[in-house]
C-alpha cells in the first residue's frame, strides 16, 4: 500500500505539471499587460515597468518561464505576487486553510443531510417523501447557488440576525456559506444514496441477512448502510473540483477569505502567480483528497487491494 | 446521476439484467416492431419522461419563435417606466431599464438552449470521442488519454472557464467552448468505465469471430451498448452547463450584459433582492425549470432507450 | 483628519468612547508611501497628520502647518510646523520627520504609484527615482519645524498637494518605503493608531490616539472588515441593515428604497463630492475624432431620462468638467450639449462629422462597478438617435484600462475621476493636458489624458494658471481652459458624482462624508 | 433471554408429531408494471423432521419464492402472499407479528442461496456473519460469537478455520462459501433448512463435496430439509420425497423412488426423457416442445397444455386439482399426487 | 493493425486457396499443438509491470476431424473457454499452433484471418450476453453478411435471415424482434443462426446449453445434431455437464488446471476412463436414478482446485488425488497411451496423462 501511495502521489506531480502548464499557456496570452496591474491603477514610468518585467521574468519566453515557475514549485515555491509581492504561499495558505474550513463544513452537510435524506428516501420508496426528495434533490441541482446564498443571507443574516455577516472565523459564521456550498452536493449525495440504497436492498446479502433473523436495525447499518456510503465517498472525492467552483461564489457572497476569493480578485487583477497558485494547489488538493478516498475505499471495501 | 459515480470507480452495473420472464412466444407477431416506434411506446409510457419532454419542447419552441411569442422587443428600453411590478401590461414586469422581463425571459431561451445544447454536445462529443478510444484501444491511450482527463478533472469547472472566456472575449461562443473544454472529462470517464465493461461481453467476441473491423464493433456493439449513462448523465449536465453560465455572468465574464439571457438577469436582479424581488426569481424559475426538464427527459430516455427495460 | 481650529468646541460637543464598525474593500495600501485610493486614504489619513487637509467642501486647511510661505517665482516654499506633537512611539513630529516621508516616497525602491504627481516637482526627485541619490535635494529644515522646499519648476498650489495623504510625516523606524512590518501596521502621528497589524483580506482595527497633538478622536476603537470588492456594497448595506455595521455604501438597486427607510432617522448621507462621471471619447482616432461627432453622442444622450429612470433620481446631470464642489471655478452649463437631449441636432452634427448610421461605435465599460445598466441605457440612446452600432464591451477593470491605453483605442469608454486634492489642476492637467498622453515607443498611452486630447492652447492655458500666484486670477485661467476643452467636447460629462451613504445615527452623532468620500472618523462622537 | 415466553419461543416444542412444515394452499403475487404475476398458485407440500423434500422444476415455476415465502424474505412490495397458510409446527407462522417471525428467521428456520457470493456481504468480514447469528438469537459477545464461528467452519470442513475467520468471502473459493452458507444455516441448529439450488454454480467434484456435507449434517441433526434444485439428478441423490412445479404449482408430488420408475404426470415424464444419461447414448434427446409459459398470461386450464402431448379441450378450459393418484388396481400410492386430468394415462401408459 | 503489404496478399490468396479445399470425412480438419496461453498478471496503473502468469492454457494438443464433435470437459477455470476463444483467434496464442487445413491461424492477421473466420464460427454460453440487446435478430443475424458481403448478395439477405431462423427452429416473422424479446432457448438458436450463416465448417460451442433449463437444453442438442448432419458441421463442444458431453460428441478430451487429463473415444473415455480425475469427475455427476444411488461408489474429492496463476508442480492434480505418490511431484505425465496399456488392444488404451494410469468404471454400466 505505501507503493500504491508513493505512485498516486508519482500521479499528482503529472497532473499537477498538466494542469499548470494548461494555465500557463492560457495566461499568457491573455490581453493586458500583467504589469499593469502591479500596484494600482496608475500609470507609471517606463524604467520601473521594464524593472517589474525583469524581476518578475515576465520578459521571458514563456516555455523558459515556465521552466521556472517549475524549478520553484519543486522548492514548494510558488513565486511572488504582483500587487502586493508578497510570496504566494504565504498568501494562500491561510486562505487555504479557511477554504477547507468552509469545505470540511460543507462536506459534513453533505454527508449527513445528503445520506440521511436519501436512505429515507430509498427506505420509503414511491412514497410521498420519495417523490418529493426526487423533487427537490433535481430542484436543489437547478437552482444557481448565487441565488441559494443570497437568500439564505438576506432571510438569516438581515431579517432574523442569527448569524454574523463578517466571519470572524467561528462556527456560527460559516454555516450559511457551508450550506450554500452543500446544497447542490447534499442534493446529489441524497439521488447516488437513495439509488445505491436501493440496489444494496436488492442485493442477496440483505435477503441473507433478513433470512438470518437480524433486527432491522442491524440490518440497515451494518448490512445497508456501509455498502452504500462507498460511491457517496468516490462522488464527494470527485466532486471536490465543483467545490471549489462553487467556493468562488459562495465565498464572493459571503466574503469568506478563501481561495476562491483569492482567485476572482486576482482574476480581476491579473495576478497571475496567484491564480496559478490557486489552480496548483487546488489540482494538489483534489488528487491528494482522491488518494484519501481510494484509501478510505479500500478500507470500506476489502475486495478492494490496492497495489 | 448515480450512474456516473459508479462508473467513475469502474464498478459500473452493466451486466445483462435478469432473465425477463418468458416472452409470450405463442402468438407469432406479424407487426413489425420498428426501433423508433418500440423507443416511443416505452417513453410515452413514462409520464415523468414526457412530462420533461414537455418541458424541453416548449422551451425549444419559445427559443425558435420568441420574436414571434415575446409581447416586445427584449432590448427595447423605456427609461419611462423601469422598475414596474408585473402587471397586465408586463406580466412579469420591467427592469431597470424598462425592458419587459417576459420578453427578456422567452429571448433568454434561446441562448439557455444554445449554452446548454451546444456546450452539453461539445463536451459529448470530446468525450465520447476520447473515452471511446481510450475504452477500446486500452494500453498507452487509455493511460494518455486518463491522465488528461484528470488534469481537466481536477480543474475547477468555473475556473477553467474564466481563463478561456477572459483569453477569448466574452460572448455565447466561448462560453459554449469554454463549458465544453471544461467538462468533457467526466463523459470521457463515464464512457469509458462502461466500455470496459461492454468490450467483454459476449456479442463483441461473436462480432470479432465473424471479422467484424474495429469500427464496426466500436460503433455498432461497444458504443451503442454504454453510451446510455453518458445520455442520462449529459442530460442532467444541460442544466448544470445552464447554471454554470449564469455564475460566470455573475462573475462578470459571461455573455454581454445587454443580452436577453438568464444569468444576467438573475445578476442584474439580485441587487434588487428584497425590493423588487420578481427581477430576479423569474429567471431563477426559467433555470431551473430547464434543469429539470432535461433532467427528467434524460432518464427517460435511459429507460426507453434500453430494449431490456420493461 | 483633525482640526486644530475648534479644537475645545469639538472635543466637548460629544461623548468620547465607543466602537464604530464599517467595511471596506482590501485597499492597496495602508503605509502613506503608496496610499492612493479611498480605501487606503481613509486609513492613512487616520493614522497620519500632515501639513494641510481637505475639506469636504473641496478647501484646504492647515493641520500641523502654522505658516506657509511661496516665493514670487513660485519656486520655494516654506512651511512653520506646530512644535511638540508626537508619534505614537514617541518620537517627535519635526521637518525631519516630513522630509524623511517625502524622501521615502520619492525613492525608487519604494516604487510608489502616487510619488511623480506629488513630490515629482521637488528638486532631486529625478535621483531619488532613478536611484542615484538618496537624500532629496530640493528639502530642508532651517530648524527643527521649519520645512522649506524648492521646486524644480513653480507651482504656486504646491501647499494643495501636500493635503496628499502620501505627503505625510513618518518615523525613524518606518525604514525603507519596502517595510513589511511596517507596511503593514504603519506608526503614525493621527488621531488613530493601529490595534494589531492589517490581517489582510480579513480587517484593520484602529484605536484612539490619546497623545494625538491636535483635536483628539471620540471614537475608542474602529472595526474595519474587508469585504470583497464584487460583494462590497451590498455586503456593506446589508451589514447596516442587520446592525452590524454603523456606516455602509448600498447597491444603486436599493438606493429608492434605501433613501426612503433611511431618511427619516437621519441615517442618509448624501452629498455630491469631488468627483464626475464622464464619456471618454477617444479624441485622435476612429469615429469621435472631431469635436461634431463628440458633440453629436452628447447631444444625443437623455441623462434626464437616465437619472430618472436608471438612477431613480438619485443623479445629478453635470454639465462641466470640473465637478460643483470646486466652487470657485465651478461654470453651470459650460458644456452646452449636455443641458437636454437634442436629436435632431445630434444627427445633423454627426452628419457633418461624417458619422453614418451602422458605423461602429466602440464602447467599453468595466464589470462590478454596478454600470451594467446606465451603460445599456447610454448605448440604446446612441443607437436609436444616430443610428450607429454601438458595441457594448465589458472588460474587469484592469483590462479596460489596458485597452484604453492601447495604441489605436477608438470609440468611447465609461470614464470617472476624483479629485486627489482639491484643485482645478487635478482634473484639467492630468486628464487633457497633452503632457498627460506620455506615449511610449509602441504608442500606448502611459499618462491619464486616455482621451489623448491635444490642444496646445489649452496647454498654454494651464501653463499659464500653474504661474499665476493669484488665486482668483488663477482661477479665470483655469476656467477659460475648462470652457476650452469644452467647447472642443474633449469629455462627455455624464453626471456628477454624487455618493449616498448610512451612518448609525442611533449610536453616533457627527457621521459625515469627507473629501474622499470616507467617513470622518476623527470627528464622529458617541451620542 | 426474555422472560415472556413468545409465540415463536413456544414454537418447535407443542405440536411434535405431526409435520414440521406444512404450505397450504399458498398464493403468491408480483405488482409488475404490466400487471400482476401469480408466480406461485395454491402451493401445497409438507416436510417432516429428518426429511428432504426436493422441489423440481424449471426456472420461474415459483420454487423460489415459495420459499422465501416461507422464511417471510419476499420482496414485498412488490410481492405478497395472497392466500394459503404456511404451518410451521403446527401453528401459521402468516398470522405472527413481523417481530415473532423475525425470531424464527436463523433460529428455527434458515436458508442457503444459490449464490454463495452475493448472499455473503462482501465488506463483512465471514466470522463476523456467521457471529451475528448469535449475538442477534443469542445475545453472545463479540468475542465469544467469534469462538463460535470457528467452531462452525470447522464442523463444515475449511481448513485452517482460526485463520481464515477474518477473510472475506471473495477470499474463499466457490465449494469453500457454499460451505460457509450452510454454516450459517446450520448455526443455531434449525429444525428446518431450505437449500436454494445449493450447488447450482458449482463444479461438479465440489457439488458432490457440499451436497454431501449438507446431507451428513441434516442427518445429525434430523432437520427437514426443502432441497430446491431443477437438477433431477441432484435429487436422485439426496431426496425423500419430491414435489415437482409447474408455473406456480405443484404437478405432481412423490416419493422419490416412484417418480423415475412411474411420472404421473406429462411434465415430469418429459423432463425425465429429455435428460441425457451418462451411461446411455442414445439416439436424438426426447424434447418438450414450447416454451415455458409467461407467468404474465399463464395459459387457461393446466398451464402445461399448450406443450402437452396428451392435451384434450378439457386440459385447455379446466384447472385439474392434485389428484391422489393410486395403483391400476385402485390401491393408493401414499404421497403421489399428479395435476393431470389424464394421470391415469400417463402412469399407466 | 494488420500492415497488408504485398507478402499479405500472397498469403491471403495462399490461405484462400487453402481453406477452400475440401477435407475428407475423418481427416483433421483442426490441429492444435502445443497451444499455451498465459495472461499477464499485472501491477499497476500508469506503469504496468508483470508480476507473474496465469497460465490459463499451458500446453494442450488434439485434433479436431471433419465431422465429428470433440467434447472437451473440465471443471470451471481449468481453461476451456480460453480454448474455445484461441481456436477463434479471439485471444493471441502465447505459444504453439492452431492448424486449420494446415494454415496456422495464430499466424494470420487482418484480410487473412477474416477468410478463415469465415469458416470457424463460435456459439456462446450465456444467451443473454451473447446478443447486442440494441439490435433485432434480423440484424444480429444478418450481421456476417454485412462483414463478409460476398456471401450473399445485397437483395437476398433478408430471405437468407429468414431461411436461417426457419432452420433454426425459429418463426421467421420474428426477425424485427429484440433479444430480450425471447427465451433463453430461443436466444441460444439466434446464437446458433448466427453461426451458421456463413456456412462454416467447424462450430466451437462453449457451454452452449448451460445456462439453459433441462427442458429446452433438449431441443437445442437435438437442433444441433440435425444441423451437424445437413451441414457436415465439425464440433468443438465444451462443456461441464458430462451426460451432455457424452450424448453429443463422438470423442470426448478431459481438462485440468489449464492440461488435457485425458482424451479419447466418448466409449473410451465414459466405460474405460484411467486418469483419476476423470473417474473421480464422472462418479460425482449426479445421475438422475434414485436406485443407483445405493450401489454407486463415488470418490469425493478433498480440496479444491488450485489457482493457475500458480499450479502444483508435476501432475497438476495431486494435490487433489488419492493416488499420488513422489513421482506425481516432480515429473509430469505426458498425455499418451500410459505404459501399461501400450499395444493393448482395449479400450483402456487411449491417451492419459496419468503415472498411474488404471482402469475404473465409475458409471457403473460397462
Ligand atoms: N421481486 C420480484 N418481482 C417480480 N417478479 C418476481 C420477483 N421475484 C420473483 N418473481 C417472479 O416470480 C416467478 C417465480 O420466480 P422464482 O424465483 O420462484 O422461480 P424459480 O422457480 O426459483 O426459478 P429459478 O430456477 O430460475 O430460480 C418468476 O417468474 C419471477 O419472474
Ligand atoms: N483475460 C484474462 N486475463 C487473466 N486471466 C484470465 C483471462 N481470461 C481467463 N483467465 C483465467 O484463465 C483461467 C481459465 O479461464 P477459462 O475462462 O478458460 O476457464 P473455463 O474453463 O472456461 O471456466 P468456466 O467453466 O468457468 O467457463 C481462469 O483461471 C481465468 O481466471
Ligand atoms: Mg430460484
Ligand atoms: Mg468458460
Amino acid at each position: 500500500m505505501g507503493r500504491y501511495v508513493v505512485r498516486r502521489l508519482g500521479q499528482l506531480v503529472v497532473v499537477v505539471l498538466g494542469a499548470t502548464m494548461i494555465l500557463f499557456a492560457c495566461l499568457f496570452v491573455l490581453p493586458g499587460d500583467p504589469v499593469g496591474s502591479i500596484g494600482g491603477d496608475k500609470a507609471r514610468d517606463p524604467a520601473v515597468v521594464k524593472e517589474l518585467r525583469a524581476h518578475y521574468g515576465l520578459d521571458d519566453p514563456l516555455v523558459v518561464q515556465y521552466v521556472h515557475y517549475v524549478e520553484k514549485l519543486g522548492k514548494g515555491d510558488l513565486g511572488e505576487d504582483y500587487t502586493q509581492g508578497r510570496s504566494v504561499n504565504e498568501i494562500l495558505q491561510p486562505k487555504l486553510v479557511n477554504t477547507a474550513k468552509l469545505a470540511v463544513t460543507a462536506i459534513i452537510f453533505d454527508v449527513i443531510l445528503g445520506l440521511s435524506v436519501g436512505v429515507l428516501a430509498a427506505m420509503r420508496r414511491y412514497s410521498v417523501w420519495d417523490v418529493s426528495v426526487t423533487f427537490l434533490t433535481t430542484l436543489a441541482v437547478g437552482v444557481p447557488s448565487i441565488v441559494i446564498g443570497m437568500i439564505l443571507q438576506r432571510f438569516f443574516v438581515v431579517e432574523l440576525g442569527w448569524f454574523p455577516l463578517i466571519s470572524d472565523g467561528s462556527f456560527n459564521s460559516m454555516v450559511l456559506p457551508a450550506v450554500t456550498l452543500a446544497i447542490i452536493d447534499a442534493a446529489l449525495v441524497a439521488q447516488i444514496a437513495r439509488s445505491t440504497m436501493l440496489e444494496v436492498l436488492r442485493a442477496d446479502y440483505v435477503k441473507t441477512a433478513v433470512a438470518k433473523g437480524l433486527p432491522r436495525r442491524t440490518i440497515l447499518t451494518r448490512h445497508i448502510m456501509r455498502n452504500s456510503v462507498i460511491p457517496v465517498i468516490t462522488y464527494l472525492g470527485i466532486s471536490f473540483g465543483g467545490l471549489l467552483g462553487g467556493a468562488l461564489i459562495t465565498e464572493t457572497i459571503f466574503n469568506w477569505d478563501g481561495i476562491g476569493l483569492a482567485l476572482i480578485t486576482a482574476i480581476q487583477s491579473q495576478n497571475n502567480p496567484i491564480i496559478v497558485g490557486v489552480v496548483t494547489y487546488s489540482v494538489a488538493v483534489f488528487i491528494l483528497l482522491n488518494l484519501i478516498v481510494d484509501l478510505l475505499y479500500a478500507a470500506l471495501d476489502p475486495r478492494i487491494r490496492l497495489s | 446521476m448515480t450512474e456516473v459515480v459508479t462508473g467513475m470507480d469502474g464498478s459500473g452495473t452493466t451486466a445483462a439484467g435478469p432473465a425477463p420472464a418468458a416472452p409470450s412466444a405463442a402468438e407469432p407477431s406479424v407487426a413489425r416492431i420498428s426501433n423508433w416506434s418500440e423507443i416511443r411506446a416505452r417513453f410515452l409510457a413514462n409520464k415523468l419522461a414526457v412530462f420533461g419532454l414537455l418541458i424541453v419542447v416548449i422551451l425549444l419552441l419559445v427559443a425558435v419563435f420568441a420574436p414571434l411569442i415575446a409581447p416586445a422587443d427584449p432590448l427595447h428600453q423605456d427609461l419611462m417606466n423601469t422598475l414596474k411590478e408585473p402587471s397586465s401590461k408586463h406580466w412579469l414586469g420591467t427592469d431597470a431599464l424598462g425592458r419587459d422581463q417576459l420578453s427578456r425571459i422567452i429571448y433568454g431561451s434561446r441562448i439557455a438552449m444554445i449554452v446548454g445544447l451546444a456546450s452539453i454536445l461539445l463536451a459529448c462529443f470530446i468525450g465520447i470521442t476520447l473515452g471511446a478510444i481510450a475504452g477500446y484501444f486500452g494500453r498507452i491511450w487509455d493511460t494518455l488519454i486518463m491522465r488528461v482527463a484528470d488534469v481537466f478533472f481536477a480543474f475547477p469547472l468555473l475556473v477553467g472557464a474564466i481563463v478561456i472566456i477572459l483569453l477569448m472575449g466574452r460572448g455565447v461562443l466561448p462560453v459554449v467552448i469554454s463549458l465544453g473544454i471544461f467538462s468533457w472529462a467526466t463523459f470521457a470517464r463515464l464512457l469509458r468505465s462502461q466500455i470496459l465493461s461492454v468490450r467483454e461481453m459476449d456479442y463483441v467476441h461473436a462480432a470479432k469471430a465473424l471479422g467484424a473491423s474495429r469500427r464496426r464493433i466500436v460503433l455498432k456493439h461497444i458504443l451503442p451498448n454504454s453510451v446510455t449513462s453518458v445520455v442520462v448523465y449529459a442530460a442532467s449536465s444541460v442544466g448544470i452547463a445552464i447554471v454554470a453560465e449564469a455564475s460566470l455572468s455573475f462573475l462578470g465574464v459571461g455573455v454581454s450584459p445587454e443580452v436577453a439571457e438568464w444569468g444576467n438577469m438573475i445578476f442584474a436582479g439580485k441587487d434588487f433582492m428584497g425590493v423588487k424581488d420578481y427581477l430576479w426569481v423569474y429567471p431563477s424559475l426559467s433555470i431551473v425549470t430547464t434543469a429539470l426538464g432535461f433532467v427528467f427527459l434524460g432518464n427517460g430516455l435511459r429507460d426507453a432507450l434500453d430494449p431490456k427495460l420493461r | 483628519g483633525g482640526d486644530n481650529k475648534d479644537d475645545k468646541s469639538s472635543a466637548g460637543a460629544g461623548k468620547g468612547g465607543g466602537t464604530f464598525s464599517l467595511g471596506l474593500v482590501e485597499p492597496v495600501s495602508i503605509d502613506p508611501v503608496n496610499a492612493q485610493e479611498s480605501e487606503g486614504i481613509l486609513v492613512t489619513d487616520n493614522l497620519f497628520t500632515g501639513l494641510y487637509e481637505p475639506t469636504a467642501d473641496g478647501k484646504v486647511i492647515p493641520a500641523l502647518a502654522t505658516s506657509k510661505t511661496v516665493s514670487d517665482d513660485g519656486k520655494t516654499w516654506t512651511f512653520k510646523i506646530k512644535p511638540g506633537t508626537k508619534f505614537t512611539n514617541g518620537e517627535v513630529v519635526n521637518a525631519e520627520a516630513f522630509i524623511r516621508g517625502w524622501t521615502r516616497l520619492a525613492a525608487k525602491a519604494s516604487a510608489s504609484d502616487v510619488a511623480t504627481p506629488n513630490v515629482g516637482g521637488i528638486d532631486g526627485f529625478e535621483a531619488l527615482q532613478k536611484g542615484t541619490g538618496t537624500t532629496f535635494s530640493g528639502l530642508s529644515a532651517p530648524d527643527e519645524n521649519t520645512l522649506q522646499v524648492k521646486l524644480a519648476t513653480p507651482d504656486f498650489e504646491f501647499d494643495v498637494k501636500t493635503t496628499h495623504t502620501s505627503m505625510s510625516p513618518v518615523p525613524k523606524v518606518a525604514g525603507a518605503g519596502k517595510n513589511q512590518a511596517y507596511n503593514d501596521a504603519p506608526i503614525g502621528n493621527g488621531p488613530f493608531k493601529m490595534s494589531g497589524k492589517w490581517e489582510h483580506n480579513k480587517s484593520i482595527t484602529l484605536v484612539r490616539n490619546d497623545d494625538y497633538g491636535l483635536a483628539k478622536a471620540h471614537l475608542d476603537k474602529v472595526n474595519i472588515s474587508i469585504l470583497n470588492s464584487a460583494n462590497a456594497s451590498q455586503l456593506e448595506y446589508q451589514g447596516f441593515q442587520s446592525g452590524q455595521f454603523d456606516w455602509a455604501r448600498m447597491p444603486t438597486a436599493q438606493l429608492t428604497a434605501a433613501k426612503a427607510k433611511y431618511t427619516a432617522q437621519g441615517e442618509w448621507i448624501q452629498a455630491e463630492t469631488s468627483g464626475m462621471n464622464y464619456l471618454l471619447p477617444i479624441t485622435d482616432n476612429g469615429p469621435l475624432k472631431t469635436a461634431k461627432a463628440r458633440q453629436a453622442i452628447s447631444y444625443a444622450i437623455d441623462r434626464d431620462a437616465i437619472i430618472a429612470g436608471v438612477f431613480q433620481g438619485m443623479q445629478t446631470k453635470s454639465t462641466t468638467i470640473l465637478p460643483p464642489s470646486f466652487a470657485d471655478v465651478y461654470t453651470k452649463d459650460l458644456c452646452v450639449s449636455c443641458i437636454k437631449q437634442d436629436k435632431e441636432k445630434a444627427k445633423s452634427l454627426a452628419a457633418e462629422a461624417g458619422l453614418k448610421p451602422g458605423d461602429e461605435l466602440h464602447f467599453g465599460f468595466n464589470t462590478g462597478g454596478g454600470h451594467e445598466e446606465w451603460v445599456q441605457a447610454v448605448a440604446q440612446q446612441v443607437k436609436d438617435v444616430l443610428g450607429l452600432n454601438v458595441k457594448i464591451d465589458a472588460k474587469p477593470f484592469k483590462e479596460l484600462l489596458a485597452a484604453q491605453q492601447a495604441p489605436g483605442a477608438t470609440g468611447a469608454y465609461r470614464f470617472a475621476w476624483g479629485a486627489d486634492y482639491p484643485t482645478p489642476d487635478n482634473f484639467l492637467f492630468p486628464l487633457l493636458d497633452s503632457k498627460s498622453i506620455n506615449p511610449d515607443a509602441s504608442g500606448k498611452v502611459q499618462g491619464d489624458n486616455r482621451a489623448r486630447y491635444n490642444s496646445p492652447a489649452f496647454d498654454a492655458l494651464v501653463e499659464k494658471a500653474r504661474s499665476t500666484k493669484d488665486t482668483t486670477a488663477r482661477n479665470e485661467v483655469y476656467k477659460q481652459a475648462e470652457k476650452l476643452a469644452m467647447d472642443d467636447q474633449a469629455l462627455i460629462p455624464l453626471w456628477n458624482r454624487t455618493q449616498f451613504r448610512l451612518v448609525n445615527t442611533k449610536k453616533f452623532a457627527n457621521g459625515a462624508m469627507d473629501f474622499h468620500e470616507d467617513p470622518n472618523l476623527a470627528q464622529i462622537t458617541l451620542k | 433471554m426474555t422472560t415472556v415466553e413468545t409465540a415463536a419461543e413456544s414454537i418447535g416444542t407443542t405440536a411434535a408429531g405431526g409435520p414440521l412444515l406444512e404450505v397450504r394452499d399458498l398464493h403468491v403475487e408480483f405488482k409488475t408494471r404490466d400487471g400482476v404475476a401469480k408466480a406461485v398458485n395454491g402451493v401445497n407440500y409438507s416436510v417432516s423432521a429428518g426429511e428432504t423434500l426436493a422441489v423440481l422444476g424449471e426456472s420461474g415455476s415459483g420454487k423460489s419464492v415459495t420459499a422465501q415465502a416461507i422464511m417471510g424474505i419476499l420482496d414485498s412490495p412488490p410481492g405478497r402472499v395472497a392466500q394459503g397458510e404456511i404451518l410451521f409446527h403446527g401453528q401459521n407462522i402468516l398470522a405472527l407479528p413481523e417481530s415473532e417471525r423475525r425470531k424464527l428467521r436463523g433460529n428455527k428456520m434458515a436458508m442457503i442461496f444459490q449464490d454463495a457470493l452475493s448472499s455473503l456481504n462482501p465488506v463483512l468480514s465471514v466470522g463476523f456473519q456467521l457471529g451475528e447469528m448469535f449475538r442477534a438469537h443469542q445475545g453472545l459477545s463479540k468475542k465469544d460469537a467469534k469462538k463460535k464461528a470457528i467452531e462452525l467452519m470447522d464442523r463444515v470442513r475449511i481448513p485452517a478455520a482460526k485463520e481464515r475467520v477474518g477473510d472475506y468471502a471473495h477470499q474463499f473459493s466457490g465449494g469453500m462459501r457454499q460451505r460457509i452458507m450452510i454454516a450459517m444455516a446450520i448455526a443455531l441448529e434449525p429444525d428446518l433448512i431450505i437449500a436454494d439450488e445449493p450447488t447450482t454454480a458449482l463444479d461438479v467434484t465440489v457439488q458432490a463435496q457440499v451436497m454431501d456435507l449438507l446431507a451428513e449434517l441434516q442427518r445429525e441433526s434430523n432437520m427437514g430439509l426443502i432441497l430446491i434444485t431443477h437438477d433431477l439428478g441432484v435429487v436422485a441423490d439426496v431426496a425423500d420425497k419430491i414435489a415437482v412445479m409447474y408455473a406456480g404449482r405443484i404437478v405432481e408430488t412423490a416419493p422419490v423412488h416412484e417418480i423415475y420408475k412411474r411420472p404421473a404426470h406429462p411434465y415430469t415424464k418429459g423432463l425425465l426423457r429429455s435428460i441425457p444419461r451418462l451411461d446411455q447414448k442414445g439416439q436424438e434427446l426426447y424434447a418438450i416442445k414450447g416454451l415455458p409459459p409467461n407467468l404474465l398470461a399463464v395459459p387457461s386450464g393446466c398451464a402445461f397444455n399448450p406443450r402437452c402431448e396428451m392435451a384434450q379441450d378439457i386440459c385447455r378450459t379446466d384447472v385439474p386439482p392434485l389428484h391422489t393418484v393410486t395403483e391400476a388396481d385402485g390401491g393408493e400410492l401414499p404421497g403421489r399426487g399428479s395435476a393431470c386430468h389424464f394421470w391415469k394415462e400417463t402412469i399407466h401408459g | 493493425m494488420a500492415d497488408l503489404s504485398k507478402d499479405d496478399e500472397t498469403t491471403v490468396e495462399a490461405v484462400e486457396a487453402a481453406i477452400n479445399a475440401p477435407v475428407d470425412r475423418g481427416e483433421p480438419i483442426l490441429q492444435v499443438r502445443n497451444l499455451v496461453k498465459h495472461f499477464p498478471l499485472t501491477q499497476g496503473i500508469v506503469f504496468k509491470r508483470t508480476v507473474g502468469a496465469v497460465k490459463a492454457v499451458d500446453g494442450i494438443s488434439f485434433d479436431l476431424y471433419q465431422g465429428e464433435t470433440l467434447g472437451i470437459v473440465g471443471e470451471s477455470g481449468c481453461g476451456k473457454s480460453t480454448v474455445a476463444k484461441l481456436l477463434m483467434s479471439l485471444e493471441t496464442a502465447t505459444a504453439g499452433e492452431v492448424l486449420y487445413k494446415g494454415q496456422d491461424i495464430t499466424k494470420l492477421s487482418g484480410k487473412a484471418l477474416k477468410v478463415v473466420r469465415r469458416n470457424i464460427q463460435m456459439v456462446f454460453q450465456d444467451p443473454y450476453t451473447s446478443l447486442n440487446p440494441r439490435m433485432t435478430v434480423g440484424d444480429i443475424i444478418g450481421e456476417p453478411f454485412d462483414i463478409h458481403p460476398e456471401v450473399a448478395p445485397k437483395g437476398t439477405r433478408r430471405k437468407k435471415v429468414q431461411d436461417l431462423l426457419d432452420v433454426v427452429g425459429l418463426n421467421p416473422e420474428y426477425i424485427n424482434r429484440y433479444p430480450h424479446q425471447f427465451s433463453g432457448g430461443q436466444r441460444q438458436r439466434i446464437g446458433i443462426a448466427r453461426g451458421l450463416a456463413l456456412n462454416p465448417e467447424v462450430i466451437i460451442c462453449d457451454e452452449p446449453v448451460s445456462a439453459l433449463d433441462v427442458s429446452v437444453q433438449a431441443q437445442v442438442i437435438n437442433l444441433m445434431e440435425n444441423l451437424q448432419d445437413e451441414f457436415n458441421l465439425s464440433y468443438i463442444f465444451i462443456a461441464h455437464d458430462l451426460s451432455i458431453v457424452r450424448h453429443i460428441s463422438d470423442r470426448v478430451g478431459v481438462m485440468y488446471l489449464g492440461k488435457m487429463a485425458e482424451i479419447g473415444s466418448d466409449a473410451e473415455i465414459y466405460e474405460y476412463p484411467t486418469h483419476p480425475y476423470t473417474q473421480a469427475l464422472l462418479s460425482a455427476v449426479p445421475v438422475p436414478d434414485p436406485e443407483a444411488r445405493a450401489h454407486r461408489e463415488r470418490i469425493i474429492l478433498t480440496g479444491d482446485v488450485p489457482s493457475p496463476a500458480n499450479p502444483p508442480s508435476g501432475c497438476r492434480f495431486r494435490t487433489r488425488c488419492w493416488k499420488a505418490q513422489d513421482k506425481c511431484a516432480t515429473d509430469v505425465p505426458l498425455l499418451a497411451i500410459p505404459e501399461r496399456f501400450k499395444g493393448v488392444d482395449s479400450p483402456a488404451a487411449h491417451d492419459s496423462a496419468c503415472h498411474f494410469a488404471e482402469v475404473k468404471d465409475v458409471v457403473g454400466v460397462a
